[in-house]
């Protein structure tokens, strides 16, 4: 059944971009194989437009994914001579590679779910047979259970060091809301530079980025900011409003 | 003592042990008398389609009630451990692709493991860490263990359906053929 | 479904159900189909003279062990026993720290191991002494053997995920609460 086909929007039930695109694919009702890219980043981009004047907060990897297909759509309508992406239809064919290879995993997942399962369609004897007492016991015990012996020790001995990792993406709502704090005074400053610092994983990084080029153009649209960059992936540099 | 016959000492061994046995275990206990592939060969041909059948999980054997008595049995045993979408996601991404990285698997789903998910696999015993990938960082990688082929009723890794096979075509909403 | 034979779902009732079965449970689950006594009759023929026979007790039935054949499984089929958290941990610490002292091991727990558990984990097998720390007083150190690689279906001591990949597959937090 295709969600996305009643345009509720509701991103909740999506696992990821990649999973709502694959739900919109569906949607179209056709062979994985020939569906157009161009139609589906027009779905894409309608379904999180539509998302975002409900007032739905949407996350920065639908947005940084949004931003991409925005970018591949632009390149897939040029002639080929003027494309910045000479390999725009390759990079559209990796796109649909991948989804066919997600649709690919959710039924091997299903197929799994309907094998004869242990304790289910297939039963164990329930009791091992009592064995001699004369018999020296074997020690057994679970990998799963060495481990977390491991994880357990090593906890106790830092207190408190041990930070769990949180991947909280950065929302274009978070952004704008730094950039309006942060961004003071009246010269040219280069927005990469508002990224907060400590963003080691490349993800978390390149997605607050992302989410502080839409909260920058958002900014500028609604008059707070202005927005200059000099050259194609030259930096772009932003000032408050005089 | 009187000589007892190989095949009946490996039938006790299957019914007592309950977890699988590996061949090797089963053959050193034969001893030179017998081959052990040969006696359990025989034993799956004895009890196929009967109330209970010798199973063969790649390396070790077991007996389990056959699926189409099940229904039979109202005594069952268990309830079914009803996996999440991203556990059985991620597990099938892993016997399929093992060994695999944490990032390999995350790049096929399009979103991060959940913490806990992994936990879970390897809880249950379906899943094992093996060696790490030469790669920056040198990750670990997950393959499958005996127990999940156990658990899902396969006798090998190449039951599972062909991925190109579920890629094609004719199973997407019915339209187009190979 | 196809008809399935009143003898092979008794088969898989005994087989399954581990103690002994009344017989009028036996005879609920086949229903009014078919005569429970004549059928395990016929099962316990068909079982005479085999590695598990068919065995009746009072008004109860179960599968066993072949008295002949039993003295033959001992070796294979020993009782098994869970180790304690403290040497399950104690012998994750000289897993991933080998070569390791009594004292290094004492300072990851913050307790003190007792001998009883050092004695316990050579006796699985897994854990042996290696040589002597240069150190003042000469400690011995410990580490794993071959047979814990084995135990435990790992490749390598490089199988064994880092601290921040079994944190990040969620074995920090409340392992087994699911």
């Amino acid at each position: 059944m295709s969600l996305a086909a009643d345009f509720v929007v509701d991103l909740e039930v999506f696992e990821g971009p990649l999973d709502l695109l694959l739900d919109l694919a569906r949607g179209q009702k056709i062979d994985l194989r020939q569906v157009s890219v161009l139609a589906l980043a027009d779905q894409y981009l309608a379904y999180l437009q539509d998302a975002r004047e409900r007032r739905i907060e949407v996350a920065a990897e639908y947005l940084v994914m949004a931003a991409w297909l925005a970018y591949l759509k632009s390149q897939l309508l040029l002639p080929p001579a003027e494309r910045d992406e000479p390999d725009a239809e390759a990079v559209a064919a990796e796109l649909g590679a991948r989804l066919r290879r997600l649709e690919a995993i959710r039924r091997a997942a299903a197929w799994l779910e309907e094998r004869p399962r242990l304790g289910v369609a297939r039963l164990v004897r329930e009791v091992p047979e009592p064995a001699d007492v004369d018999v020296e016991p074997r020690y057994v015990a679970r990998l799963h259970d060495l481990l977390a012996a491991y994880g357990r020790a090593a906890r106790r001995r830092q207190p408190g060091q041990i930070t769990l990792p949180s991947r909280r993406l950065m929302t274009v709502d978070t952004a704008m809301d730094r950039l309006s704090r942060l961004l003071t005074g009246h010269d040219w400053r280069d927005l990469a530079g508002f990224v907060p610092n400590g963003l080691e994983d490349g993800v978390e990084r390149r997605a607050a980025l992302a989410a502080s080029l839409l909260a920058s153009l958002e900014l500028a649209r609604t008059g707070v900011l202005d927005l200059q960059q000099a050259a194609p992936f030259g930096p772009i540099m932003v000032r408050r409003k005089t | 003592m009187s000589e007892i016959a190989p095949k009946h000492i490996v039938e006790a061994l299957l019914f007592a042990a309950g977890e699988p046995l590996e061949e090797r275990v089963i053959q050193a206990h034969l001893g030179e008398g017998a081959m052990a592939r040969e006696v359990l060969l025989e034993l799956q041909r004895d009890y196929a389609g009967r109330g209970v059948r010798i199973e063969r999980q790649e390396r070790a054997w077991a007996v389990r009630t056959a699926p189409e008595v099940a229904p039979h049995l109202k005594r069952v045993l268990r309830p079914t451990r009803r996996l999440s979408r991203p556990a059985l996601e991620t597990l099938a991404i892993i016997a399929y692709q093992q060994p695999v990285t944490r990032a390999e698997i995350e790049a096929v789903r399009g979103v991060t493991v959940a913490q806990g998910t992994l936990d879970l696999l390897i809880e249950t015993g379906w899943v094992a860490p093996h060696g790490r990938r030469d790669a920056p960082g040198r990750p670990i990688t997950w393959i499958t263990t005996p127990a999940f082929l156990d658990e899902f009723g396969l006798s090998s890794l190449g039951d599972l359906p062909r991925l190109e096979e579920l890629e094609a075509a004719g199973l997407f909403n019915g339209a187009g053929e190979r």
